[in-house]
Order: C-alpha cells, then structure tokens, then sequence
C-alpha cells in the first residue's frame, strides 16, 4: 500500500517536472540527443569504413604459377585446395590467357616467339576476411612447397599497403569515437548536474522536511531515465533522417560513390535507446549525490 | 475567548492538568554552538521542555532563537553537550536517521522554505508523501489543514504567488499536515495582522490542547502578553531568565 | 524620544512645515490590477502622496499592499488606470526606462530578496555600483548605512548566515544606501524585535526629515499607534478609509 | 570616472564569480573544453587524412610511348616539356631498362627474342597537386598528339579510385566535423544556458534595485569569454598532449605507421582560442538574455 503510494508518487513527482520546469529538461534531453547521435554516427561511419576498406581491397589475389608439366586433374586439385584454404575464389589462367593480357599491356609481345612461353597458372580472389599479409604468406609458403607448383605471387606490398590503410582508419574510428564517447559522458555529467544544481534548494527544502534520500533521489531517477530515453529517440530520428534522406541525396548530388548507403539496425537502435536510459539514470544519480550530503 | 488565553479558572484547570509535570520532551545539557571562528551564538544552554508544553522563546534579533531550534530538529548540531528529544540524544544519531527524526517534528521556518515550483496543496501534502500515505488522504488531509489556516481557495497557485502573510500560513499548514509530536514554530506570525495573529495563535492552542508539544520563537510582545506561558528568553546566546510572559513582555517593550 | 513621535507641539511645527502641501510624488487614478483569470486584486485604487509625507499602508494580509508597492516601482504593471511617479505616468514607460525610476525609489522588500552570493556589504552597495560610483565611495557609503542599522559587523557575512532580523535590516540598509528620493517599506519590522523596531522606525523618520517619501506598509497596530501617520487601509483590494493612525491601529487590534 | 568605476566593478564581479561559485564554471569551462577539444581533433584529423591520400597515391604515374625512331633530343625536350606541363618529375627509360622490369615480372621473357621491342618510353611521377583525373586526361590527350609519341598510359582506373577514396575521406571529415561543431554549439548553449539558469534569481534581484540590462549582461559577458579562454586553454593542452605524447607511443608500439606526426601549428592554436572567447561571448549573450526579458 505505501509503496505502490510511494511509487505512484514518484512517478507523478517525475512527469509533473517534466512538463513543469520544461526549459531545463529540454537542455538536458537535447544534450542527451547530440550525445547519443554522436555514437550512433560513429557507429554507423565505423561499418561504412569496413566497407570502404573492403571495397577498395576487391583486386588483392594470389597468383600460383604451374610447372610446365601440371596436368588437368592436378588443376582442379589446387583450386579445391586452395579454395578451401583462403576461402576464396580460384580461377585457371591456361598460357594462352596469360599471354592475351601481356599482349594488352605491352602490344608487339605475342609476335617475338611462335612458342608461349608462360606457364599455367591459377588466380585465387582472396575474399577480405582472409587478407592478413600474415595469414596470406603462410599460405603462399604452403602452397609454393606442393609438387606441381613453380612459384607463388600475392602482391605482397599491396597487402602490407592495404593493411596499414585499414589500421589506420580503424585507429582514427578508435579515436573519434573515444573522444564522441569522452563528450558524451561529460556533456551528460555537466547537464545533469547543473540541472540539479539549479533545484539544490528544493532538495535542502525537501529534507527538511523529513524526506529521506532514497525519497529525494527517486524522482530524480525517474526523469533521467526518460530524459535519456527522449533524447535516443531524438538521436535516431536524428540518424534515420541522415542516412535515409541526407544520403541518397548526397550521392545523387554528387554521383561519386555508389557505396551501399548506411542503415540504423535495430540493434544500434537498442543500444543507442540502452545507452541513453543508462546515462541518463547513473549521470542522475551521480548528480543528486553531490547534493543529498548537505 | 479560546481556552488558551488564560484566565484564573483555566489556570486552575491547568495546574492539575495530565500536562503538569509530564516527562520532558526536550531537553538541552550545556549546549554550545559556534560557526568558524566566530564568537559562540549559543553558549551553555540548558532547558527542559515537558510533553504537551507550550514555551514561547524570545529574544533580540540575532540572539540565537533560530539557532536553537535548528539543534532541535537537526538542521545544525551542537558544538558542544547534549540535545534530547524524546529521550533520545540526537547529537548522536547518525545522518540517516535525521528523517525519522523530522517526521514527529513540525517546523515553522522564519524565511518559509517553500518548494516554488509546487502548488501549496503539494507543498503542504509533502510531508505526507514522505511517509507514504496514499493520494486521497495526503489531498484530503492537506485541504482540510488549508482550510483551518483559511487558504483553501489558493490550494492550486504556485507559493510565489502568495502574499507575505499567505505563503506564512501555507508554512504552518505544512507543519501541521501530520499531527507531529512537537512543533517548533519560528516566528510564525510575523506576517500576519492582528486578527490573523490571533486565529493562527488559537489554533496552535487547539493543537497544543491535543498533546502536541509547541515551542513558539517571537518577537511580538503583545502575543506574550495575551498568552502567558511559559518564556525562555535568550540574550546574546545565553538563557537569561525563565519569568512568566508578562514580564518578558515588558522587558521588551521596553526594550 | 525622538522628532517622528507626534506630540502636539510637532504637529504644529509640522503643519506650517515646507512639506505641508506639496506637489504629490505617487498619484493613482482608477488603477486596478488582476492576475490571470483570479478576481481582482487591486480595485479602483485612487490615491495620493505628496512630496516627503510619511504614510502607513495597512490592511490584512492578502488585501494586496504588496502588489500595490510593487505598481508603483513597476515590479508589475496596473492592468488598469494611470500611476503617476514625480509626475510621469510610469504605465506608459518603456521597460529600458524602469531601472532610472528605480533608481530613484528604495525598497525594502517583505521577502528580503538579497544576493545570496554576495557579502553583505555587496548586496548594499550594489545600488551604487549600478549607477558608477567608484568603489571606495561604495565601500564607505555602504559600511555608513550598514553602522546605522546596527550591522557594520556582520558586514562581510554572506546573507543566508544572517538571523531574520539581521538580514531584514540589510535590505533596509540597501534601501536607504543611495538617498531615494521615495522609500518604499513592506512590513520592514516583521522579523524586528520591539526595541530594535523603534530604533528602525526613528531612522526612518530622520530620514523622512531630510525630506524623502515614505509608504511602509504593516500589520503592527502598535507602530501605527506610536507615529501617528495618514494611515491608508486596504480590504480586498479597495482602500477604504483614510483614517488617523489610532482609529485604524483600533480597528485592527479588534479585528 | 564612471566608466572606469563600472569597468572595475564588472571585471571584479566576473573574475569574483569565478571563484566564488567554482563548481558551475568548471562545467561551463569543462564542456568549452570538450568542444574545443573535438575542433581541434576535427582539425588534426583532417589534415591527417590529407596526408594519408597523398602518401597513398605515391604511385600514380603517367607513361610516355614514344616511337621507335626518337632521338636523345627530342627525348630530352619532351621531358622538359612534361615536367612543365604536370609539375612533376620525369624520366627517360630505355627500351632495354623495360625489357629488364619485364623479365623480373615475366622470367623468361628475355630469352624469347634477340631483338627488343620495347619502345623507348617517359614516366611521369605527378605530384598529387596536379594529380586529378580531368587534368590527366587533358594531358595525356596533348602528349598523345605530339609527333614524337606512339601512346599515352596513366593508370587512369588508379587515379579514379584514388580521386574517390580522397572524396570519401575527405567527405567524412566534414561530416564528422559537422557532427562536432554541431555538439559545441549544442553543448556549450546548454551549459552557458543552464549556468544562468542557476543564477536566474540573482538577475531577477539586480533589476529590482535598478539596474539596466546591460548592466547585469556585462560581468556575465567577461565570464563567457573568460571560460572560453580557459576552455582553450585546457583544449590545447589536451591536443599538445595528444600529438606530442600519445601518437609517437602509439606509432611506437604498434611499428606500422610511419607518418607524419600531427602537428597543433599557432595558427591552430589561435583559432581554438578566438573560437572559444567568442563561442564563450555568444552564448553568454544569447543565454543571458533569456532572462533579462522578465
Ligand atoms: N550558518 C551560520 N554561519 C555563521 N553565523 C551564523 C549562521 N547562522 C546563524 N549565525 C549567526 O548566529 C547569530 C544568531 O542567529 P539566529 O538566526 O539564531 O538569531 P535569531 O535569534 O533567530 O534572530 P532573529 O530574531 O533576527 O531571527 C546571528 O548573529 C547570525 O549571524
Ligand atoms: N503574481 C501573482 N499571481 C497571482 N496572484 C497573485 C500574484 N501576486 C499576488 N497575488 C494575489 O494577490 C493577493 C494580494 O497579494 P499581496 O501580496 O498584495 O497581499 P498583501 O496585502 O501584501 O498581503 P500580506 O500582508 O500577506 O503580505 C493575494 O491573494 C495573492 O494571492
Ligand atoms: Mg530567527
Ligand atoms: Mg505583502
């Protein structure tokens, strides 16, 4: 009976300020947005780097060329095997191939000899899970050991290129998202607290009164729960306008990149609406602390 | 005439009254209190306030009347001997016990402390609230105690919107709200006239009539003088006299 | 005893007197004013304060002296009629004009309203640094008032450490600070003790003598018995007599 | 006299307010801070960005065929004239310098003729200034014309790509940067706002006893400006900290990135500091008048 008075009490308590006091709500639930779109939007650019990254690195593959000797079976053979092994695609290059490309790059070279001299080889499109300079030498040295295989190619310096270009927008994406995520806590903190700050009379009043400090706090919970809860729901509309009506038009605006647009998944929706309720609740309590000891 | 203007023949009834010599309620045992460095406000007090008393205590502006009151309820404690309320020795009670204590304690406040974003009804209700009393009764209860200090028709406005005089009525309803086993009133009519003075008095005697201990902090003579009680007097942080009314008074009309 | 305290030979001294029939400083003309949807608070007020007077407003509490005070140095605006200040009709001026008018008028408000940030001997010179004095003048000026309200050491307090009475008299301090050519004084002496309000009442007078306006309204009958003064008395909102001082002082005390 | 009274007065209300009420300027200073920081960073960052393109796309080069009969003059003129024309640096080789790449990419390649039929041929190293698509093309089409030359090759897949990873990043970078100074304004709006908020009372007050509304803005106005300052301040503190500290540890225990060390030049400092005085300034302003109107 008390508790349910109490907590409908609270509850009440918490809506009535809302729309009592709006002005400072709004502050804290509109720095609760920004802070929140700022990690959506770090999320969201994080996947559209992967996928950059990918996307760039399409042209990564390993080369095996062939004893003159290596018969058709053996062929097929490789290729199971080498597809197995990096789990990508294997294509048979036959001489004849080879020497179409050479021609391609460098006209007059068909004509030097009747023979062709290149040899068999085989193309694996090495997919992006599996392109560590690392793994990819391991491979190599595998492979260049079987019987039929002459020597192994995989641009070796592309790799080790591509791998540190990868690093290093992962490494900005780590430091741009630290330094959203520093922001945020302290945007949250400094509201929150002001906020309270600017009722610190009500709670002086309010322990005079014989109220508790589980009964001054409760309140105050409740609105920074919702605060935070508001301001996710600002940040995602905030998000889903950007990537599904600021982008298309970007990209026909500019005709450039044809990259797959960003999307807002559910489950960045949960965990923007998660770390919203989260900041707003601890960020709460953290702030009326400073003023219940008094 | 209220019965607690005293005449002979109520004297006489008071005299062998149950509230004649009670267990004391209050009790101060060298009780000092400074700020900083300051010299003390309150020096060496001691004092004895019986179950179902009614004590004005007065004194000059800035003797220490508030400070004392404070040390009743905890709003600031002793520097130095002992506080007893009901027995208990609230020097010692920890901090998460000073609610429990305030709950059985009505306070007056001189400068109100009102919350101003709540309407009066929700300022009076509060202490209601705090122990958990469902909706309709906190409403019903806090309407009736506005009623009794003739505010029911402002139960909806916001305290600033009160006049001086309003917003000090609002203060007693709320310290009232709860039928608290003392009530420490800090000058609560400063802002009311004359005939407001006297209802507001008059409740208190009914209240006080009910077994609530009342300890009343006032500078106005005339009030000392229509309700002779019991008067500490407090001069410069110290206790000067324990006289009847009528002679505080005079001293300080007097000045 | 002191110049304010009507005696007979006064009154006859003050009758030829240079301030007798002066041009009036505060003039009302039909004025009304209403909060929202509420019932009027102020009704058809017509009034009339000559240059230097003295004059009690007087009136239970919620008849509306405050917001009466408050039309005059503009804290609120007439909803209705003309309020003259010196001659001009303050209804008509721009929000940028106010903080001149109110240079000119002191206030002593009944909730205190002092920075509570800032020490004592801030808050009253702040009237001063408004208008550009260089600060030692301040600090002196300031330090001066404070000594006649009995509070030179309490000077460097920060006003929420102040009694009642104490921080009472430091909003009279900064009323009085700049020599207004107007004072208006709401229930300057409710946190006062008898002595202390004399004392407080006598200054006023003084500064009466040198010739500026006073308004202080109250609820102590014996203030208005003591310095027989024009005595306006507001009921619900309408002033309803203009009685001597003791015929209004009598009704009060009776109810 | 009166001015210099008011001036002193003000400077001293503002610079006693900062000390006097520490804890809701630490946040006001706090968030500046944070703000500033992320400017700062958005800067750093960006001009990183550019140096990764750049350091990226070392190899886009343009390749001058030239035919067979060529002498060492004309030769010699046309590299001049490339040079002049692209503002990079280019180089004659030989037709048996080619055949000689040829035989390290193909083995055996050299064993197939006497003769060589490799062309005498210029590479172009383009500096990235001059290193857009468009521009190449225009270029290669002029060569192409020249009496001297068979054909003209520039990689012109390498310089797309390159030309929209470098639109990407670059893209990015503004979004990015738009999302941070967005946060600043928000946050510092917020602070700014919610610190008035707290001392809205003592506003209402100083009007009532006759002071203009200029009057009560002009220690607020120093105040903002002096946060800003020290907003700057600690924001430079942390970027100094960043780049002088944390990214030659970084590059240290990682081995992989041998770039430029970011660098926070004077001019960067000056403008964190003229934005933080005047973001400081604005929103004491804007947040001040709020509660003049009253
Ligand atoms: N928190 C504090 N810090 C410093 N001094 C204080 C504090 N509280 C009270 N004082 C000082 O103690 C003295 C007594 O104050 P108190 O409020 O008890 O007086 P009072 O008797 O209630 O006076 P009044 O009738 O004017 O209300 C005053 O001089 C005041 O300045
Ligand atoms: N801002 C406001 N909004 C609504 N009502 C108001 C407002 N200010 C005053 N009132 C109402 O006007 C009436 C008169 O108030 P006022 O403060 O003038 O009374 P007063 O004569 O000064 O009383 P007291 O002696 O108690 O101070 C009161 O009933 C009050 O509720
Ligand atoms: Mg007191
Ligand atoms: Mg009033």
């Amino acid at each position: 009976m008390s508790l349910v008075a109490k907590t409908s009490y609270f509850a009440r308590t918490a809506l009535e300020s809302l729309w009592r006091s709006p002005f400072i709500h709004v502050v804290a639930v509109l720095s609760l947005a920004v802070a929140l779109t700022g990690f959506g939007a770090a999320r969201v650019v994080a996947s559209q780097l992967d996928r950059l990254v990918e996307s760039l690195s399409g042209e990564v593959e390993l080369t095996v060329y062939l004893k003159a000797d290596s018969s058709d079976e053996t062929r097929a053979q490789l290729v199971t095997a080498l597809e197995q092994r990096t789990h990508g695609k294997a294509t048979i290059v036959s001489p004849e191939q080879a020497l179409a490309r050479l021609e391609a790059q460098v006209p007059g070279v068909r004509a030097l000899s009747k023979d062709n001299p290149l040899p068999w080889s085989i193309e694996v499109a090495v997919p992006p899970s599996a392109r560590q300079a690392q793994a990819l030498r391991e491979v190599a040295r595998k492979v260049e050991q079987l019987e039929a295989v002459e020597a192994v190619d995989f641009g070796e310096a592309a790799v080790d290129r591509l791998e540190g270009l990868a690093f290093a927008l992962r490494l900005a994406g780590l430091v741009v998202f630290g330094l959203v995520f520093l922001t945020v806590v302290v945007v949250v903190a400094a509201t929150l607290q002001l906020a309270i700050y600017a009722r610190r009379e009500e709670i002086e009043i309010q322990k005079l009164v014989g109220a508790t400090n589980r009964f001054v706090r409760a309140p105050f919970l409740i609105e920074g729960a919702l605060q935070g809860l508001l301001g996710a729901l600002i940040a995602l509309g905030l998000l889903l306008l950007a990537t599904h009506v600021g982008w298309p038009r970007l990209v026909a605006l500019l005709g450039v990149l044809d990259a797959v647009a960003p999307a807002v998944t559910l489950r960045l929706a949960g965990e923007v609406a998660a770390l919203g309720a989260s900041l707003g609740l601890v960020g709460s309590v953290l702030a009326v602390r400073r003023f219940l000891r008094a | 005439m209220t019965m607690c203007v005293i005449t002979p023949e109520s004297r006489r009834r008071r005299g062998k009254g149950r509230w004649a010599k009670q267990r004391p309620v209050i009790q101060m045992f060298h009780v000092s209190k400074s700020f900083g460095n300051d010299p003390p406000t309150l020096v060496d007090i001691n004092l004895d306030i019986a179950k179902g008393e009614f004590v004005f205590l007065t004194g000059p502006s800035g003797a220490g009347k508030t400070t004392l009151l404070k040390l009743i309820f905890l709003a600031e404690r002793a520097s130095k001997g002992q506080v007893l309320v009901a027995g208990r020795n609230v020097a010692r009670l920890r901090d998460s016990g000073i609610p429990y204590l305030r709950r059985n304690i009505g306070v007056v406040f001189q400068d109100f402390k009102l919350l101003p974003r709540r309407s009066v009804l929700d300022n009076v209700g509060f202490a209601l609230h705090v122990v958990g009393t469902p909706r309709e009764v906190v409403r019903e209860k806090s309407l009736r105690t506005l009623k009794l200090v003739g505010l029911a028709n402002k139960a909806h406005l916001l305290p600033p919107k009160l006049s001086g005089g309003e917003q000090q009525r609002v203060v007693i309803a709320r310290a009232l709200v709860n039928d608290p086993a003392i009530l420490l009133a800090d000058e609560p009519t400063g802002n009311l006239d004359p005939a407001l003075t006297v209802e507001i008095m008059d409740l208190l005697c009914d209240v006080n009539a009910r077994g609530t201990t009342i300890v009343v902090a006032t500078h106005d003579a005339t009030l000392i003088q229509r309700y002779q009680k019991r008067t500490l007097r407090l001069e410069q942080g110290t206790l000067v006299a324990e006289e009847k009314g009528a002679r505080a008074a005079q001293l300080m009309v007097q000045g």
